[in-house]
């Protein structure tokens, strides 16, 4: 038997320090008149261990050691049985300290550095149960279509290294405030490239829902806390470099409105429940990204940390009930409510939250979206008018469509006749109790706009009206066909691009090993040429060869008289 | 006497000779043919001899070299031939290699 | 110090090669690994700071030639010829206790003695003659290794791959000479000091190609998969880790900082061609079977990126190209002792014959290939990463390149990374992951000390990457480098 | 044309002619006399050109000795001498050419360099003046030569015994 305490000790000291660290910067101002320390600017890249914590940080940050906490003692549950439990539980504590960097950091490189680990641990961790093949690929995808986002971060931090001539992200504040935003567009779209991968949005969507092979608290913690999170805190973060783009946020909106709409209408006609969720976290995220579009950097965030709440909550349950029934497909729930009742109720919180619902957290994060939203109509930030009032009707429409799956995965889930019983270990419900009671007191003095709030709410109560309305059945089939296959998104990454990738290596290996050797095999060849023609005189008879020194002799005394 | 006249036939003689040494099989027949050629120098050496006129008659000097010399060259080359003959009972050149 | 650190290479060379009875398996590679250590020991003490050359000697040599023996370490090559002597002891250190593969040899280990001396001669230099006859020098010991102590199992294969790698870097040679007497003309002078800043673009061109087949530069590659995948598993690691880097210092050394002006002129084909090496090298890993061809492909990739850097010819650039050259020697010097380990065990480096599920069967190979493909993927945090930055850096900064060349490079360039990732989590998920397909060579690795004295540097570069960079400091560029100390 | 001028002119045809069939004959014997008179015709042009020393020495020498040797070497190899034994090489084009082409060349070029001069005779080589010569002037020449001919004396022994004794 694994002893297991010692890893959740681990996760809790960590998370105790960030909580010490974090929670007295909660309250502090927005920062002005930054001076950077170090003022030479550097060529070279170069490491420090400073860091900058901004109110929003910290709630970030206490986010992410709080999940991580809650999923670290669930999985002793969880996982408790898994041979590979040490490597499990020190990657969940790699992945946090991974996070912390990333948010907490002054240091591009360090940023980056965290930013990467926590591909490389999702990675491990989804491909966790690496026997399967589905998890093998799921893994190598989420690797590879993250990385390839990773790399606009990568050139994103080269141009601003070379244009602010540091690499202090402060100093490249206070950079872009003096000297204007340079390169705006550049970085902007660099850092959204980043972003689009790591935070899973159109068109590198795909790798989220193929990540649910991996173990489902993993799932949580991807798509609560970190990994996902990460993308929407950092545009967030380097925002005052090309806030002013109005490129950039048209981009952004763009995606974000596409995302938010695609994955909520595919979460709706999924039939299986983790799958569902995962495309929910795509939807949400984009609501995150929305807000910052519409220049409401903080609104984001607050949104990122509502959702971080109740999406590890649904992603928690979810594993309760999987570690029930022994699958996430949806036809083998129903009539959980009562053989798993805390599961149950805590679950229905999130649920709730997720649909907007007052008054759960989701309900006033989401309402102060739109209502940022809203605000960009006005035309007062880069975003272009059009664009804003397009991006409000797709988030209403959204709302609309989250609340009828939440709804439908809700009903599909814990509705109906019970079939057998069930047990719910104490250590995986009581985190989920936390969680639940966490989305509700979260809630406490967030502000409400009556208007939004009556709107957003009608939408939503029209959304689960719809669910209710349509029960079990799945949308019309022109309608459910294309959406259930994801409308072939999925296809150039999965299939198009590395099998394309696959037979130009083909062909590229073919011809290193048979094409490029032409110049030294052509070279044996004339050698060979060479050599075969000079040995036609080498025939052993001694005369020949004394002609052939006579043939020179007198080529020689030509050559001597014609040069004369 | 003009000079031509023993240039000329000297001319003759090397190239005659030199056909001698490619073309024939037999080497003694080689060595004839390495005769012809001497001779052939040692005629354009007299005949510059006689036509620089010099106190110390280097021409002809050299001549009386060469003649011993192809005296010493030819006993050599015979003997050789003996040796070969006796290796490979042939003094085809051409089958020299044989040995 | 310089010729002290060579002159005990020659002694345990000497010494071994006199009494091959004497040193036999184990004690021979301790003799070996004691030799190395002392250099890497001495070397390590003739620094004295990057203000001025450390260690020089300067002594009459060839006065015919007016070529001087002129040794001299800086920031430059320095680094590279700790990281030689360092190579070489894990060499020895792998050869004493891997316990697979062919028992070390007295002879064996004094061919690579000299491969280590020749080398960091080569990375010692000051005169172009010795530079050369360095070069030359670690050559003609590789061919042994590789036709003598490599794959057991395919005699004629390794003989021909060791003749193939012969005659490409000897070809190569062959132009690099033209290259130096043109220069040696043209400036009156084999001091790499006096001769800088010559402006030949015939002598820069000449020795970039011959140096290309060293490095190795696509299209002249060609002999490098087959000799690694024939070399025996040190021999492969030194291939890797210090010949080509013979390559890259010679371009560093020799075009960027010798004859600037020149190379310039050159800089946008070497760009260019360092750039489809990272591609072309990356596509060809994604269908490679056997393991050690696919790292051999990689670091042709590595390369490319190093290159690409120098060619930029900026000051990151040469930072780049230098940190590049080091943390490669670490990172594949590393992938080589594994992949090389496993053929050791299992006599193949197939993947598919090697089977699945590595993670389940021999836990240490798995995470150490986990490690090694990680930074071999030039994950941030590990060596990799910094020689890759820079170089993108450099080429953002355009240097000897124009801007729509310089930034269309870049972009590809980071192409070849998404490649590079791609082709570990495939080897990952051919070799380690899996359902587990135990076979009977099954054998875990038994010198984890090598690869835990690998994993160290290239984490503590990663996180630190200062402790390179601050070598070179500003001025890798300048005369400063090269013109201090005389 | 005076009568030497004549003479030399017949002789070198002679000389020529006799060459000719020396080198071409089919039958090895006819091929060693027909060089006896090439040689002995060379010998009169000598003493056209006042070399009166040397004409003797070439017979002597050659005439007498050299070609002696020849064919006792050609009797003592059991050469066959029947015309089918004297054939040539298939090199005998190439060979032709080469032999045509040197003579013309040569000819070419001493027809260039000497086409005005004359042989006057005013110094003749006879015995007394040679003698003078060689032992004035190339004496130590001289010596050197009578080495090697002694060491060439030697080693034809040598290797004609060497080879019996292997036998």
């Amino acid at each position: 038997m694994i002893r297991r305490w010692p890893y959740v000790a681990l996760t809790a000291v960590v998370a105790v320090a960030v909580a010490i660290w974090a929670i007295p910067e909660l309250d502090q101002r927005a920062f002005f008149g930054y001076v950077p320390t170090n003022a030479t600017p550097t060529m070279l890249p170069s490491l420090s261990l400073d860091t900058r914590v901004l109110p929003d940080s910290a709630k970030v940050m206490l986010l992410a050691a709080g999940v991580t906490l809650l999923v670290q003692v669930y999985s002793t549950a969880y996982m408790g049985k898994d041979r590979r439990y040490r490597s499990y539980a020190l990657l969940i504590v790699l992945f946090l300290v991974a996070m912390i960097a990333v948010v907490a950091t002054d240091n591009l490189f360090v940023l980056l550095i965290g930013w990467e680990v926590m591909g490389v641990c999702s990675y491990l961790l989804i491909g966790h149960w690496w026997e399967q093949p589905q998890s093998r690929a799921g893994a190598m995808k989420a690797l590879v279509v993250t990385r390839f986002g990773d790399l606009g971060l990568l050139v994103a931090i080269v141009v601003i290294g070379q244009t602010y001539g540091t690499y202090s992200i402060t100093g490249a504040w206070v950079g872009a405030a003096d000297q204007g935003q340079q390169h705006g567009t550049a970085i902007g779209l660099l850092v959204l490239l980043a972003v689009v991968g790591k935070s899973a949005q159109v068109p590198l969507q795909t790798w989220l829902p193929d990540a649910m092979p991996g173990p489902t608290p993993i799932t949580a913690l991807i798509h609560a806390a970190t990994m996902v999170a990460a993308g929407v805190y950092v545009f967030a973060r380097l925002l005052p470099l090309y806030g002013n783009d109005t490129t950039v946020m048209t981009a952004l909106a763009v995606v974000s409105g596409v995302t938010m709409l695609l994955a909520a209408l595919f979460a709706l006609v999924q039939h299986d429940l983790k799958r569902a969720l995962a495309w929910s976290t795509v939807s949400q995220l984009a609501y995150m990204f929305a807000a910052i579009a519409a220049g409401a950097a903080d609104v984001g965030i607050s949104h990122l940390v509502s959702h971080g709440a109740y999406k590890a909550l649904l992603f928690l349950g979810c594993g309760v009930v999987m570690h029930a029934v022994g699958t996430s497909a949806l036809s083998a729930m129903g009539g959980l409510r009562t053989t798993l009742p805390a599961t149950f109720w805590t679950m229905t919180i999130g649920f709730a939250a997720l649909a907007g619902i007052i008054p759960t957290v989701g309900f006033f994060t989401k309402d102060r979206v739109l209502e940022s939203i809203h605000v960009a109509t006005h035309g007062e930030t880069p975003l272009p008018g059009g664009v804003a009032w397009a991006l409000l009707v797709v988030a209403y429409v959204t709302v609309f469509v989250t609340a009828a799956y939440a709804m439908r995965l809700w009903m599909l889930t814990f509705l109906g006749l019970p079939s057998k019983q069930h047990v719910e270990p104490p250590s995986m419900t009581w985190p989920l109790v936390a969680l639940g009671v966490a989305c509700l007191a979260l809630s406490i003095g967030e502000p409400l706009d009556l208007d939004t709030a009556a709107l957003s709410t009608l939408v939503a109560l029209a959304g689960i009206a719809f669910a209710w309305w349509r029960q079990d059945a799945d949308l019309p089939g022109p309608v459910q066909r294309p959406l259930a296959a994801e409308l072939g998104l999925d296809h150039p990454i999965t299939r198009l691009i590395p099998a394309g990738t696959i037979g130009v290596a083909r062909v590229a290996d073919a011809a290193d090993r048979e094409g490029i050797d032409v110049y030294p095999r052509g070279g044996a060849v004339l050698a060979g040429l060479v050599s075969s023609a000079v040995r036609a005189l080498q025939t052993g008879r001694v005369q020949v060869y004394a002609s052939v020194i006579a043939v020179g002799a007198f080529v020689v005394v030509l050559v001597g008289v014609i040069a004369r | 006497m003009p000079l031509l006249y023993p240039l000329l036939l000297s001319s003759a003689l090397f190239g005659i000779g030199l056909y001698g040494v490619l073309a024939r099989r037999n080497a003694v027949m080689v060595l004839v043919g390495v005769e012809l050629m001497l001779n052939a120098v040692n005629l354009q050496l007299v005949a510059y001899d006689a036509w620089f006129a010099e106190t110390l008659h280097t021409g002809q000097v050299l001549t009386l070299f060469v003649i011993a010399l192809a005296a010493a060259e030819i006993g050599l080359g015979l003997a050789i031939v003996m040796a070969m003959f006796r290796a490979t009972g042939s003094i085809d050149v051409d089958e020299a290699d044989r040995a | 110090m310089i010729v002290a650190a060579l002159l005990v290479l020659l002694a345990a060379t000497v010494a071994l090669m006199a009494a091959p009875d004497r040193f036999r398996g184990r004690s021979a590679a301790g003799l070996g690994a004691a030799a190395s250590a002392l250099t890497f020991v001495l070397l390590a003490l003739a620094w004295d700071g990057k203000a001025s050359t450390s260690g020089e000697v300067d002594v009459a040599w060839i006065d015919v030639l007016n070529a001087r023996f002129h040794l001299g370490l800086d920031g430059v090559s320095w680094p590279l010829a700790l990281l030689t002597a360092f190579l070489t002891v894990l060499c020895c250190w792998w050869l004493a206790r891997s316990g697979a593969g062919p028992a070390p040899s007295a002879r064996f280990v004094a061919l690579l003695l000299v491969v280590e001396g020749s080398s960091i001669g080569v990375f010692a230099s000051l005169d172009l003659l010795l530079f050369f006859v360095f070069f030359e020098l670690a050559l003609i010991p590789m061919w042994f290794v590789i036709a003598y102590w490599g794959d057991p199992k395919d005699q004629a294969g390794r003989r021909r791959a060791a003749t193939r790698f012969l005659l490409f870097t000897v070809t190569g040679s062959a132009v690099l000479l033209v290259g130096i007497v043109v220069v040696a003309i043209e400036a009156g002078s084999l001091q790499i000091a006096d001769v800088q800043g010559t402006h030949s673009v015939l002598a820069a061109s000449l020795i970039a190609i011959g140096l290309a087949v060293k490095v190795p530069i696509v299209p002249l590659h060609t002999w490098l998969p087959d000799a690694h995948g024939k070399a025996p598993t040190v021999g492969s690691v030194l291939l890797a880790g210090v010949f080509l880097k013979l390559g890259t210092y010679g371009l560093i050394r020799l075009d960027v900082q010798m004859l600037p002006s020149a190379t310039a002129e050159i800089a946008p084909y070497l760009a260019a061609a360092g750039v489809v090496g990272i591609i072309w090298a990356g596509l060809v890993c994604l269908v490679q079977d056997d393991l050690k061809r696919l790292v051999a492909y990689s670091s042709i990739g590595h390369m490319g990126f190093v290159v690409l850097a120098l060619a930029t010819m900026t000051e990151a650039g040469v930072t780049g190209a230098v940190f590049g050259s080091v943390a490669h020697g670490l990172v594949t010097g590393l992938l080589f002792f594994l992949a090389g380990g496993l053929k050791d065990v299992h006599g193949t480096a197939s993947l598919t014959a090697l089977g699945r599920g590595l993670y389940e069967r021999t836990r240490w190979f798995a995470v150490a290939l986990l490690v090694a493909g990680l930074a071999t993927m030039g994950l941030p945090g590990l060596a990799g990463f910094w020689g890759e930055y820079l170089s993108l850096r450099g080429a953002y900064e355009e240097g000897a390149l124009d801007r729509s060349l310089a930034w269309t490079l870049l972009g590809v360039a980071t192409i070849g990374i998404v490649l590079a990732t791609a082709y570990v989590a495939r080897f990952v998920r051919m070799l380690l992951q899996g359902e587990p397909t135990p076979i009977d060579t099954d054998r875990d690795l038994r010198a984890r000390g090598v690869v835990v004295a690998l994993v160290v540097p290239i984490l503590v570069l990663g996180l630190w990457p200062t402790l390179l960079t601050d070598l070179l400091g500003s001025g890798v560029m300048g005369t400063s480098l090269l013109g201090v100390g005389r | 044309m005076s009568l030497p001028e004549a003479v030399f002119l017949i002789l070198s045809a002679v000389a020529v002619a006799s060459a000719v069939l020396a080198v071409g004959s089919h039958q090895l014997v006819h091929a060693a006399l027909w060089l006896v008179v090439t040689l002995g015709a060379v010998a009169g042009c000598f003493v056209l050109m006042t070399a009166e020393l040397l004409a003797w020495v070439q017979v002597l020498v050659y005439v007498g000795a050299v070609v002696v040797l020849v064919v006792f070497a050609l009797m003592l190899t059991r050469s066959p001498t029947g015309s089918q034994s004297a054939e040539v090489t298939r090199n005998r084009p190439l060979a032709a050419v080469l032999g045509l082409l040197a003579t013309v060349g040569l000819a070419a070029t001493v027809i260039a360099g000497f086409r005005h001069e004359r042989i006057t005779g005013r110094l003749p080589g006879t015995a007394a003046s040679i003698g003078d010569a060689l032992f004035r002037e190339w004496v130590l020449a001289f010596e050197v030569l009578s080495v090697v001919l002694l060491a060439a004396l030697v080693a034809a022994i040598v290797i004609s015994r060497s080879g019996s004794e292997n036998r």
